[in-house]
């Protein structure tokens, strides 16, 4: 299945290729200590999220496709057109029509937001085109404020909007969202990937955030400490991660050597060769039916058993995140469901794993987190009800 | 406590310095005032002086702002050279400056040859006037530009350009807004040193008179008293358009900036 | 029950008022057009978070607290000794103690990241208190560095570090972990709640995120339009949401109308009298099991059903976040479990809401979701387990 | 195109406003330089010209300092009136300050009567020097110093109060090294107005003489060329300290600000 997916990432990327639509792009780029190196195709009306932890270059790759860092090698090309390398004269800013979201949003501190949102606008047509973006994004408080007046969470969006009012040919978002509230995430977030459809523009996404990028991207790309371990949908990352590293950054907390209680089932139903060691996330993990009152059905999917003592729970909204020690030491963190009944702190609890992901002592992944039968896979999508926005 | 004395400190330092001015309402007689004024042609000297300031300040303007703006965005090689040129002339001495202007441009050296062709000498002319005054003013006034360039953030210039602006556009649209204060404040220093110029002036053109000449040769020739007048005329017709333009940059600068905030350790 | 967790915060309160330790405010303060308004007390070593949309008033209300905005009326008082008020002299900034971290984190660009930490730190100490807290936070990277190469998340961090090396006694954060990864902003927030405890000294901690108030803070404000909507444990906010604007705060994602195909059940059995609207949360609804091949075992827990057809479907983690319209043309979420099989996208499903909370007509709240039993609530906590850091 | 026109033309006005300077070194012959340098006395203008011009900062930055930051920091009424009154003074020709310094602390006012008590004079002596050059170069250093406070943001000053810091503290460990280079470039400024203080000098100082009044004076009695070499000296003496100051302080500018970003539309 692994191989299945990737073999459909390198099938966009040479459409891309022959058809020329989209963002392509093979940099390297000198940063401080490390080379930031990305190879990527984003086709036209794709949003692509890149996703790692901070410091892994992600803001580098959208500065040296924008073109404000030099590449040390590479190229960049944008609907078959040449942007810029390390070898020839690269395209003026201004002729790129490139959308950039900088971190902080880079404002013009002495225009109000009106201004800055029809900045890229010839004067006639600014006004109708700000009115409605402004509207859109919730903005029509502040058109009339300068950006010192606004919320980090305005102004980040008066960012956006000014990026989007520009009819960018490429969009690049860097941590669009970080600044705004859950609600208004998710609704931003939707209005920007329905933006992108709409307008067949690529579309590169930095988050440090999973499910936000699998809100809005259709791809995630993981960057760390300057190598792009993994491209994939993301829900493939979040169940087939590619390495270890990959793991810890799309949520899995806890990684432990195999400890076999029960014999570790793939899908297939055999026992995957060579994993040393699982990764495990909250949400994977329930409590073995003995100590809880609401069984989870776990016996009908594949998965390890675990035995530890529950050290701590805590509520994350109306669930209750607990913590479970092992012998060995290691922490594994479990999701409980709101209506399931608690055990007591201390007590030995069994854990059922489902679907773990399994890695081999090398950190590479031996086997994905296959939990949903990925036939299922395609059905996921929006349904053509004709009806107002997609909020997520 | 600190609070307390800072402020009256302040105060008098402030009242301290401003105390030539106070001298000048204090011993200005309206006699003499109207002797001096109504005199034939009494007003000359301040038109030639604001002509030829007004000429300088042009000129400056024109080569000036893109040299300073070359200066802050390394697009010059070695740029500590190009700033330290420029804080070298300023560290000069007018009388210098115009000491060296007679062995640069004099009628006698190859620039001298060259302007006389077009008609023009740098000595005793409207024209040397004009030489001395830029001279005089521009160090201040290009590293002054450059101080205001520097503060505007590149990043937003780069923005700009992204948003599918021409270099030009940008300059006047983001970074000459963004520059104004510190531009303005420039401009201002320039004004004052061409205004007031007399060192190299003193040694290249002393006819026609400007301002600062016509009260030197007042003084000599009549007595202080007598040159009062001409301080006055200064303050009156030379003065408000700066001092203007500064209080309303002074403005803009606090309209864009920051929320103001509230706190004293000392109190 | 809502009664119940309402005497104890005033009963907590009034302990604070008694023996003087911790922090005290009843403030106003003026913030372009609205008031901002707050009373609380926080114990020693507690932890209360701040939660509200942006541009709520919170960074306000820090800022009134540290004394640099004036107040309009009311006042501060900290471990029993006077702060401020509008009617007489504040206390000095340099002898109030206040550890504040400021959105933008203010650290001095002119010092690099050991001399920032230690700023607020006599000479001959510093060095090893530095070390100290460089190491917890994973700062030793950037001890050498100033903060303009440093990443927006090192700041954050550098920032915190400064704040906790001064000894204050009072913590105000203001969004400290919004720049930082997710494992990052779990292990930090850990720490921090751990050194508040160690310290027995209060703090404020405002954020957009209710999952990490609950991490860290053991009550939740909310704050919104400047005044202080609920003030509760964040499993009670999670539940039992004062009002409407409240539980859209928490996450709940969706009103519905009532429409009752089963009757409404509260955790008595009773109909809840007077409701007229329903909170739905998307991990508080499940569809029903004819539609899903592993139950949840709905049936045992009391809540609503609703019919509707499904919209989309959109992985999120392991996990899938479906969209269900109803009749009335409302929008509910719904969070299928891994696992679980997916009915077809434009399918009509029966949806059951498992305890929503409920509102009447003027908002307000009815009935909390008492999925939970309260008296379980007291059980939550940490085991006295001795083994290194708590982190979630 | 418009990068390389753009360099040029900042070359070529640069090189035109460092002409004179070329005319020095040009026009200089050994022979005229030794006779004058070994002339008895020769050095005494510098250093009194140096001497004076310490003395005259050392009082600016005592004095100028504080205000500049009250002015800045809102700490007094009105915050428009005193920028516009230093403003006032920079906008003053300094032969008008002269003028209007012998109405304010000359021998027959009662400052002056105040001074003669002191055994003080502020005419022809050295204390007359100095105070013509504290009110040539007070508004150059008033003005720069409060602009580069103005760009130390008070956020800053605030944690440092709330990390425990004393009004002083915080401003020996925050202000001032955020100031730094905003406050050498305002000393450097001031320096040069001091340096080179000559209108004003004219007027209540003409002795003791300081080296612009010894350029002056064998200006008009030996000729132009033999003031040269007083001009080269004031190069290579007093000249190295502030350019040297300036260059260190860019440096530390650079090394606190962001990184450099690259980007050219023009290209």
């Amino acid at each position: 299945m692994l191989l299945r997916r990737r073999s459909d990432s390198s099938r966009s990327r040479a459409r891309a290729t022959h058809d020329q639509a989209g963002l392509r792009f093979d940099v390297a780029v000198d940063r401080r200590t490390v080379v930031v190196q990305m190879v990527l195709a984003v086709g036209a009306g794709e949003c692509v999220a890149i996703v790692g932890p901070s410091g892994a270059g992600k803001s580098t790759v959208l500065a040296a496709i924008a073109g404000l860092v030099p590449l040390r090698s590479g190229s960049v090309w944008l609907d078959g057109r040449f942007l810029s390398s390390s070898d020839r004269p690269a395209v003026p800013l201004r002729e790129r029509r490139v959308g950039l979201l900088t971190q902080r949003a880079g404002l013009f501190p002495h225009l109000d937001g009106a201004s800055n949102i029809g900045y890229g606008l010839p004067g006639g047509a600014a006004h109708a085109r700000v009115g409605e973006l402004a509207q859109a994004l919730g903005l029509e408080d502040v058109l009339g404020a300068r950006p010192a007046r606004m919320s980090a969470g305005q102004r980040q969006r008066v960012g956006l909007a000014r990026v989007l009012a520009a009819d960018p040919r490429v969009v690049l978002l860097d941590e669009p969202f970080s600044a705004l509230d859950p609600e208004l995430r998710r609704k931003t977030g939707a209005w920007v990937s329905g933006e992108v459809r709409r307008r067949q523009v690529p579309c590169l996404l930095v988050t440090h955030d999973l499910a936000e990028a699998q809100r809005v991207a259709s791809r995630v790309a993981v960057l760390e400490g300057g190598a792009c371990l993994q491209v994939a949908e993301p829900e493939v990352v979040a169940r087939e991660p590619a390495t270890q590293a990959v793991a810890r950054l799309v949520g899995y907390d806890a990684f432990v050597g195999v400890e076999l209680v029960r014999p570790l089932l793939s899908a297939s139903g055999a026992i995957a060769p060579g994993a040393t060691t699982v990764g495990v996330r909250g949400d994977l993990v329930s409590l073995a039916p003995e100590n809880v009152s609401v069984g989870r059905g776990s016996q009908t999917s594949p998965g390890v058993e675990l035995v530890g003592r529950l050290r701590s729970m805590v509520a994350s909204g109306a669930a209750v995140e607990a913590s479970v020690v092992l012998d060995d030491g290691s922490e594994v963190p479990v999701r409980l469901a709101p209506g399931q009944s608690l055990p007591r702190i201390g007590a030995e609890v069994r854990l059922h794993v489902h679907n773990p992901a399994c890695f081999d002592a090398s950190g590479r992944l031996v086997q994905g987190a296959g939990g949903k039968p990925s036939a299922a896979a395609p059905a996921l999508g929006r349904a053509p009800v004709p009806h107002g926005a997609t909020a997520g | 406590m600190l609070g307390v004395v800072g402020v009256l400190g302040a105060v008098a330092v402030w009242l301290a310095l401003l105390g030539p001015l106070g001298a000048l309402f204090a011993h200005l007689s309206p006699s003499a005032l109207r002797t001096s004024l109504s005199a034939p042609h009494a007003l000359s000297p301040l038109v030639t002086s604001v002509e030829a300031s007004a000429v300088a300040l042009g000129v400056l303007v024109a080569v000036g702002t893109p040299l300073a703006w070359a200066m802050t965005r390394n697009r010059l090689p070695g740029p500590r050279v190009w700033e330290s040129g420029m804080l070298v002339m300023l560290l000069m001495p007018p009388l210098v400056i115009g000491l060296l202007l007679v062995f640069f441009v004099g009628p006698l050296t190859p620039i001298g040859h060259g302007l006389a062709r077009l008609h023009l000498s740098a000595s005793n002319t409207f024209f040397a006037l004009v030489v001395a005054e830029i001279y005089e003013a521009a160090p201040y006034y290009v590293l002054g530009a450059a101080a205001a360039f520097t503060s505007v953030e590149p990043e937003l210039e780069e923005h700009a350009w992204l948003l599918g602006d021409t270099w030009w556009r940008s300059f006047r649209r983001v970074t000459l807004p963004l520059a104004a204060p510190g531009l303005a404040s420039a401009l201002a220093m320039a004004w004052a040193r061409a205004m007031g110029a007399f060192g190299a002036v003193l040694v290249i053109a002393y006819h026609p008179y400007g301002l600062p000449m016509q009260i030197w040769v007042t003084l000599q020739q009549t007595g202080l008293a007598a040159a009062l007048p001409f301080a006055l005329l200064l303050l009156v017709v030379a003065l408000p358009l700066p001092v203007l333009a500064y209080v309303w940059t002074a403005r803009a600068r606090i309209a864009s900036g920051p929320d103001a905030s509230v706190g004293d350790p000392a109190l």
